[in-house]
């Protein structure tokens, strides 16, 4: 059977460095997966590749049994695959409604000319789009609607920047949704309530997920199948249960001096 | 640094004595506006603006070009930041003793360039460098004269702006504004006169306010100040943006209703000149609303916009003018009689969006700062295409096109000799400019264009093809430009290459810039406010007197706009929070606004801070 | 907010007092223009006079009625501003001699008024026009320095009955092209003193064909209309002489290297250079052009734009010709204010201490005078208050011959040029002594 | 960015395509040009030559003329190139076009105007004075020039630190109006003429025939190019300025003066544009207020050609830029038989910035930017 996501031998090089080296990954429609590795592992550079902000250097990736080598990440997201961003990128200035709604821009239909004459058409595909707006935001409770739909998005706490980020990459209408570490800089609280939220989103949403993530509390509640990167390769791949207990992972996670990663992280996070 | 009371909201009487004062600070001030003083004298603008009166007979504006300044800087020097919650120094005797040093500091350098100049010959390198410039800074009487004099004159007027501290707030609102309300209606002589033959009683017969009108104008403005006028309508204005909702939209209606009505009458009462000045506003409020989609919605520095400007104005003029170039073949028709221009527009139109496009989808996908360069260089490659002698066979090269015929309407004709009609066909598509920019900001293009200004990655991983938003936004702009280009051929009637120099693109930024990136309002202000006042690159304004210093204000106005106050004088809402938004984010932070119904610890809201500066950096 | 707060009071306390002032004669105030409410019974003809009461004899374009204690109005309209002041700026301050000079018509002062900027450009012109316009006591206009801003100027002091007399036009457009053809721009009351460019492109190339003896030519511009112009019609005249033009090129104003452009038009080896262009462009070729392979003895020519003194102080300008208006004025005297033209010079020095920077000072001069001249002859009194009649100006001007002025003797013909249409070829032979240059005529060319 | 990374194939969008073809267009425009060129110098009798003027024929250039060419080319691009080094610098440290620094390079030539005018009028601008009397004009230029990028940075810019990239791009073309009117303003309109040199400086090599002036003009460029470049590559100073443009805030933990390192980059840039003023000031010997402008944006494209950052391209850019100025009209416009060909001139030099940008966005020899630069 064809998966939902696979990706095939991808290798991308940054400057000689081997970001990303021979990666075989697929992703089954339905199924949430869990990336871990330790900082430099190649994670947010491999979501990058997906998403088309990074062209690979060889292999390839098929979504939905099309190539998307050589896409923008415009066309990416049309073709129904979301992001977030480690370090959150919301558009600070403009209200929490808009991030919403400017997210579902690849999906509505109306050109410049409905706008200026502000045709039956127009009208109703913007009270649809503010409409799905709200209603993804209320996805998250109380807290990003009410008075808050007007408010810049640069008032947000953190935790709830985090959420609004997810709101904006579900407002794409996705199938996929690549989140990158979704609970970082929550408290124990905070994280468990989205560790629930995540699960919600395939289940009442229907969204396939993949997930990078620290906290292994997170990926153990929600995975189906973990992946483990390590110096851009795969060390390992499979329950979280297998994949815990697998000495090559333990090994990766402790024993490498911490300069090391930092080092070997600052390519990945050139791609603003 | 020292004597900081607790402020108590009110302005101590007690302080530590008048003069304890920041001493450094004020010889630094005054170091300051000595050198400005002697800048502004070597400019030439106190000889060259001495001929025009001010106030009858003793005030003119070349001896208020002097004489501002000190009491600004008085002022200033006495001013302290008050942030909220923060103590603030006492006022008092210190104020009047700070500006007074100041402003005599400054006068000092006037007083040793009266010697300087009077004894020494540099007029060699420095053309203003005269003895008219002695006679002026020495009021007609000795050297020596001059010389206390200015120390005297900056001195007091340094005090006085220090002296405004001291003055309960009411009053000293009043105050300002009756001295602007006197300077105002002195300035503006032409334009009120102009509106109002009757009001020429107020003037002197060679130009300036009589000196007992000058009296009446201050004390009427000052008791219209005291008596809460201004108050009011602050209030008003504050009221208007608290709304929301179906009161707000109905306040909008009237406003527009009340300003569209107002535009319908204005001319009919004033006379030709104000006309004309208020057509040539006009046509750069056009060219400003335009560029306006370009630089404040979709944050695109277009340095070359003026050349959507030529490819309209030439279009129109090739289209319609007898004289255009002898090459062009016969199925291109001349279209003039009624209803031509209009044809034209909608061909001029279309060429427009076609230069946009060509234009637009190179320079589209360069980095912001090259992208202002690059646009640079195409307003000059398309001014230089239509000066060249290797098309003058259709643009006439450096001959121009003239006997452009107005824009006939069958039923109205618009022409340049009658600036009304040219004024009335502006403000209406000026309304169409307005529409359509209205309309797509609050599309779904509109927030595209937002969303691509803040952070184009991630729009772009929002699905939003950023080359086609901007390459939108390119196009509009230039079909906005373009309505610009065919009224202003129809309306001067010939069209050279010297209209559209890189200048022209330079004051229209200027305009958005200084009334508001991404404000409609802002950017009307802004080309009311200078081009109406100072003047367009080849237009005079009200201030027909400053044309000769008038780019080296736009270029001062230029740097202090964006040093203090990048948002404009109206500002866009957003766009100025993303403008400021280190101090919002700091300002949120201080008072705890950052999330206050949340258990929201301490290093989340920092995080929450660093976060916000980090985008700020991060958007190109 | 608090900034903003004064600004409103002043806006307030503005509108208040228009609202006071205004009040009570609104009404009169808003019908004066002559729109389209005014109900059908007015008889009054071409409602464009404010004080056409009296039904007197008149011409078709109205008549200016000046009260006792009041002056005649004129404008001066020159390029005062920027880089093309110092063509203006002595024009203005010619016409300003003139008026001074000329003393009063019929007991009644002349006022010049504000001066007034054409800013060297059409939207300039026309906006400064619509200025003039609006005062409908105006009677004529001195102006304008640059022809573009003529072009934009004219039509609206043509309609307002007023005339425009330019002392620094030269453009065949805005006259005729001698051939007794009206110029694409010509305006029914237009006049100029200055020199057709016709004129001074035909006696270049007379002088570099016929006196020099040279049979090929290049010529450059710099893309201004007046540099263009004159340069077209230097070749247009050359090859009509029967000499060859070998190159016609362009350069930018602010270029400074101009080895490319020379060595374009050294590739046809002309015999003459002809580039009548201003500084700083212009010192540039002067400068560049002997070290050009092939230009090396190429015969230098410029025109006016560049008989300054400042391009004549330059030790490339050395061997140059210029060719320009005639400017021995010498004993000329102007016959309306008995002035000559060292006297005019003179008075110039003494009253702006220095000497004037271009030379169209005696046209302006003389192009006052004439309008002077016209206005007494068209006015007439009635009671104490002087009538001026707008077409009677007009016909003085159109009608004036053999009026001996600074510039030489003026005849004007149908389409407004009142040039003496004199001009000369100088040869520049020392840059230390730039005054015996300017009277080393060593052509004239007068038709 | 993406463009310059994406793959063939699946993600072209009509706009790439179009960039596609117009690439394609000007690069066989180009080419098409140049062969009709060769073909017309060669033989005055071919296909080619009809192209020209009509009946005229193709015309030929002597080697002296081409020579003529080529050393004003190079003379004119050494100035592009000591000017556009002090926009590469700042752009390298701080990020931003610095529009105004054309102004400091005219403020230099304006300086040398008035210095050598007092020299000349002392006597000293001849015979042996003109050795003292030149090193202390140049001096004196550089001198101010230094000043003027100083307080440029100090007024104008320091202060926008940290603000939305615009923002001081904008405020710099407001600097350029300033400085460009107040000079006018106070030193009056109209272009102010050098001195004569001295007759040494006009004559001509006897085996090259170039002038000694642009001789001059060249191999001081150079030595003050190779002064630079030591300046920048081996000492402190330039390390830190290094270490600045590559990560402020890594510089600053490093214990760089990160404030006064910019300052010294606005100073050396400065003092290079002061060089290349009073270079222009010998070699044209005429100064305006807008002296500054064309040049300046001129020098902004050699930059971008050679690569923003990267100091040998800056002047490898503007002796390309010079080059392509001097021969591309003659070379690309005219044999299509377009008249007036020097006009555009400019024209040219904008193409060329559009066509490198389209075609190589990094330059010609790579540019050298910090990684928050390079989004």
């Amino acid at each position: 059977m064809s998966h939902l996501l696979e990706i095939e031998q991808l290798s991308v090089t940054f400057g000689g460095l081997h970001a990303l080296k021979d990666l075989d990954f697929h992703v089954d429609e339905g199924e949430i997966v869990g990336v871990i590795g330790p900082n430099g592992a190649g994670k947010t550079t491999f979501f990058n590749m997906i998403s088309g902000m990074v062209t690979p250097t060889a292999g390839d990736i098929r979504f939905e049994g099309e190539s998307l080598i050589g896409l923008d990440p415009n066309q990416v997201t049309q073709r129904g695959i979301a992001r977030t961003f480690q370090n959150v990128r919301l558009f600070a200035n403009m209200t929490i409604l808009e991030n919403v709604m400017v997210s579902q821009h690849c999906r509505a239909q109306q050109n410049i000319f409905g706008a200026l004459f502000n045709t039956k058409g127009f009208k109703e595909e913007e009270a649809e789009i503010r409409r799905r707006g709200e209603e993804i935001l209320g996805f998250f409770g109380s807290r990003l609607v009410g008075y808050r739909l007007e408010q810049p998005a640069s008032v947000l706490s953190y935790a709830n920047r985090r959420r609004l980020e997810i709101a904006r990459a579900m407002a794409t209408r996705p199938k996929l949704i690549l989140l990158d570490e979704p609970v970082a800089g929550m408290n124990p609280m905070e994280s468990r309530e989205l560790t629930g939220l995540i699960g919600r989103l395939r289940s009442e949403w229907g969204f396939t997920i993949v997930m990078i993530e620290h906290d292994m509390d997170v990926v153990r509640d929600v995975s189906d199948r973990v992946v483990v990167l390590d110096h851009g390769e795969t060390l390992a791949q499979g329950s979280f249960e297998d994949v815990s207990t697998n000495p090559a992972v333990i090994e990766a996670y402790l024993g490498r001096p911490l300069e090391d990663r930092a080092a070997a992280d600052r390519p990945m996070e050139e791609q603003s | 640094m020292s004597a900081v009371t607790a402020s108590t909201g009110m302005p101590t009487a007690v302080s530590k004595g008048a003069f304890d004062v920041d001493w450094r600070q004020i010889a630094r001030t005054g170091g300051l506006l000595a050198l400005g003083l002697v800048f502004i004298a070597l400019t030439g603008m106190p000889v060259g603006l001495d001929e025009r009166t001010v106030i009858e007979p003793w005030l003119s504006l070349g001896l208020l070009s002097l004489t501002f300044l000190p009491f600004v800087l008085g002022y200033t020097v006495g001013h302290e930041k008050v942030l909220e919650g923060v103590a603030a120094k006492a006022k008092g005797a210190r104020d009047v003793v700070a500006g007074a040093a100041v402003g005599a500091l400054g006068g000092l350098g006037l007083s040793v360039l009266v010697v300087l100049v009077d004894n020494f010959d540099l007029r060699d390198p420095l053309v203003n460098w005269s003895p008219q410039l002695v006679e002026m800074l020495s009021f007609d009487q000795s050297v020596g004269f001059g010389f206390v004099a200015w120390i005297a004159i900056s001195g007091a007027l340094g005090a006085a702006g220090g002296a405004l501290h001291v003055l309960p707030h009411q009053v000293r609102r009043a105050v300002v504004a009756a001295i602007l309300a006197v300077l105002l209606t002195a300035i503006f002589e032409s334009f009120l006169t102009d509106v109002i033959d009757q009001l020429e009683f107020l003037y002197a017969s060679r130009g300036g306010l009589t000196n007992v009108w000058a009296v009446v104008v201050f004390v009427v403005a000052m008791a219209v100040s005291l008596s809460g006028g201004g108050e009011k309508l602050g209030e008003r204005r504050a009221a208007y943006q608290a709304a929301s909702g179906p009161a707000k939209n109905r306040q909008t209606a009237l406003f527009i209703a009340a300003f569209s009505l107002a535009m319908i009458i204005i001319p009919l009462v004033t006379g030709k000149i104000t006309q004309e000045l208020m057509a040539n506003v006009g046509i750069f409020m056009l060219l400003a609303l335009g560029l306006n989609i370009v630089v404040g919605l979709a944050g695109i520095l277009d340095l070359g916009y003026v050349a959507f400007f030529a490819v309209g104005g030439y279009t129109t003029a090739v289209l319609t003018s007898p004289n255009r170039g002898p090459d062009w073949p016969s199925w291109v028709p001349t279209l003039d009689g009624p209803g031509g221009w209009l044809i034209a527009l909608a061909v001029t139109i279309v060429m427009a969006i076609f230069a946009g496009l060509v234009i637009g989808a190179p320079v589209i996908r360069m980095r912001g700062d090259y992208l202002a360069i690059v646009t640079l260089g195409f307003g000059e490659i398309i001014r230089l295409l239509f000066l060249s002698d290797w098309l003058g066979g259709y643009f006439n090269g450096a001959q121009g096109i003239t006997n452009i015929p107005s824009a006939d309407f069958g039923i109205f004709e618009v022409k340049g000799t009658d600036p009304r009609s040219v004024f009335y066909l502006v403000m209406v598509l000026a309304a169409i400019s307005i529409y359509i920019s209205w309309r797509l900001e609050h599309s779904r293009l509109g927030r595209a264009w937002m969303a691509v200004r803040e952070d184009e990655s991630v729009a772009e991983a929002m699905g939003i093809n950023t080359v086609n938003v901007k390459l939108m936004a390119f196009v509009v702009g230039a079909a906005l430009a373009s309505f610009a280009g065919a009224v202003f051929s129809a309306k001067v009637g010939s069209i050279f290459p010297t209209s559209f120099l890189i200048l022209v693109s330079i004051v229209i930024l200027v305009i958005v810039i200084v009334g508001g990136m991404g404000n409609i309002v802002g950017v009307m202000v802004g080309a009311l406010g200078l081009v109406g006042v100072l003047g367009g690159p080849k237009q005079p304004g009200l201030l027909q007197e400053f044309s000769e210093y008038k780019l080296l204000i736009y270029g001062a106005l230029l740097i202090w706009m964006m040093l203090n106050r990048p948002e404009g004088l109206v500002p866009n809402v957003r766009r100025s929070r993303e403008l400021h938004q280190d101090e919002f984010l700091q300002d949120a932070w201080l008072r705890g606004e950052v999330d206050r119904d949340e258990s929201t610890t301490e290093a989340e809201a920092s995080a929450n801070l660093a976060d916000g500066l980090g985008t700020n950096g991060g958007a190109s | 907010m608090k900034k903003t707060r004064p600004l409103i009071a002043v806006l307030a306390a503005t509108a208040l007092v228009a609202a006071a002032c205004g009040g009570d004669d609104d009404d009169s105030t808003a019908d004066e223009p002559p729109a389209a409410e005014e109900p059908a019974d007015a008889e009054e003809p071409a409602a464009d006079e404010p004080v056409a009461d009296e039904p007197m004899e008149e011409g078709a374009l109205g008549s200016v009625r000046v009260e006792p204690g009041d002056a005649i109005q004129i404008r001066s309209l020159e390029s005062i501003t920027g880089d093309t002041s110092f063509l203006g700026i002595p024009n203005q301050r010619a016409t300003s001699l003139a008026i001074a000079d000329y003393g009063q018509i019929k007991g009644f002062d002349v006022d010049l008024g504000t001066p007034l900027d054409d800013l060297c450009s059409a939207d300039g012109g026309q906006a400064a026009a619509q200025t003039i316009v609006a005062d409908e006591q105006v009677v004529g206009v001195i102006g304008t320095s640059c022809s573009g801003a003529a072009t934009a100027a004219g039509p609206l002091i043509g309609e307002a009955g007023m005339v425009l007399f330019s002392a620094s036009n030269t453009s065949p457009a805005l006259t005729s092209d001698q051939q007794g053809n009206a110029g694409e721009n010509y305006n029914v009351g237009y006049y100029r003193t200055a020199h057709n460019d016709l004129f001074q492109g035909a006696a270049m190339a007379e002088f570099v064909y016929n006196e020099l003896g040279l049979t090929t030519a290049a010529a450059i511009h710099d893309g201004d209309p007046y540099t263009d112009g004159l340069a077209t019609a230097f070749t247009n005249a050359f090859e009509e002489l029967g000499g060859t033009v070998t190159g016609y090129t362009a350069v930018a104003k602010e270029d400074t290297d101009m080895v490319p452009v020379l060595t374009e038009i050294a590739a046809g080896s002309p015999e003459a250079l002809f580039f009548p262009i201003f500084q700083p462009a212009g010192d540039f070729i002067a400068d560049q052009a002997p070290g050009v392979p092939g230009l090396e003895d190429t015969v230098l020519l410029a025109a006016d734009g560049l008989l300054v003194d400042g391009f004549l102080q330059l030790e490339q300008s050395e061997g140059m010709y210029f060719s320009g208006p005639d400017t021995r004025f010498g004993e000329n005297t102007n016959q309306s204010t008995g002035v000559s033209a060292d006297a005019v010079l003179e008075a110039y020095d003494a009253e702006y201490g220095e000497a004037p920077s271009a030379p169209f000072w005696g046209h302006a001069y003389d192009a006052t005078s004439i309008l002077l001249d016209a206005i007494d002859a068209a006015s007439t009194m009635d009671g104490d208050t002087l009538v001026i009649d707008r077409q009677g100006v007009r016909d003085y001007i159109n009608g004036v011959s053999g009026y001996s002025g600074i510039i030489g003797t003026i005849n004007c013909d149908e389409f407004g040029d009142c040039g003496s249409q004199k001009v000369t070829v100088i040869e520049h032979l020392d840059s230390s002594d730039i005054e015996a240059s300017k009277a080393n005529v060593v052509f004239e060319y007068a038709p | 960015m993406t463009a310059a990374v994406r793959a063939k194939g699946a993600g072209k969008t009509n706009v790439d395509r179009f960039l596609t073809v117009l690439r394609v267009v000007m690069i066989g425009f180009i080419a098409i040009s140049l062969v009709a060129f060769i073909a017309q110098q060669i033989a005055p009798e071919n296909p080619f030559a009809e192209w020209r003027h009509g009946d005229e024929g193709a015309t030929r250039l002597s080697w002296a003329q081409y020579r003529g060419l080529l050393v004003t080319g190079i003379s004119q691009g050494a100035m592009y190139g000591l000017i556009a080094l002090g926009y590469s610098m700042v752009y390298g440290v701080l990020g931003f076009i610095n529009f105004a620094h054309g102004e400091v390079f005219m403020v230099s030539a304006f300086t040398g105007f008035i210095v050598s005018t007092k020299f000349d009028a002392a006597g000293w601008w001849e015979g042996a004075a003109f050795f003292p009397a030149i090193i202390i004009t140049v001096a004196l230029c550089v001198i101010v020039s230094t000043s003027t990028a100083v307080i440029m940075e100090r007024v104008a810019y320091r202060r926008l630190r940290g603000s939305p990239r615009l923002i001081p791009l904008i405020t710099s073309i407001g600097v350029s109006f300033f400085i460009q009117e107040a000079v006018r303003l106070v030193f009056g309109p109209g272009a102010k003429g050098y001195p004569s040199n001295p007759d040494w400086l006009e004559e001509r090599l006897p085996w090259l025939g170039i002038e000694v002036k642009k001789l001059v003009v060249i191999i001081i460029a150079a030595i003050a190019m190779a002064g630079l470049w030591y300046f920048v590559e081996r000492t402190k100073t330039g390390k830190a300025m290094r270490a600045v443009a590559e990560d402020k805030e890594i510089a600053s933990l490093m214990g760089i003066d990160v404030d006064k390192t910019i300052v010294k980059t606005f100073a050396v840039g400065g003092a290079m544009a002061g060089v290349a003023g009073i270079l222009w000031g010998i070699l044209f010997r005429s100064v305006i207020n807008t002296t500054g402008f064309l040049p300046g944006i001129k020098a902004f494209t050699a930059a971008v050609v050679g690569g923003v950052g990267n100091l040998g391209g800056a002047m490898a850019g503007g002796v390309s830029l010079g080059g392509a100025e001097a021969l591309g009209p003659l070379m690309i416009l005219e044999p299509w038989g377009i008249p007036g060909v020097s006009q555009l001139r400019d024209a040219v030099a904008f193409t060329v910035l559009i066509l490198v940008l389209l075609v190589k966005p990094t330059g010609l020899f790579g540019e050298r930017l910090s990684s928050e630069e390079r989004a």
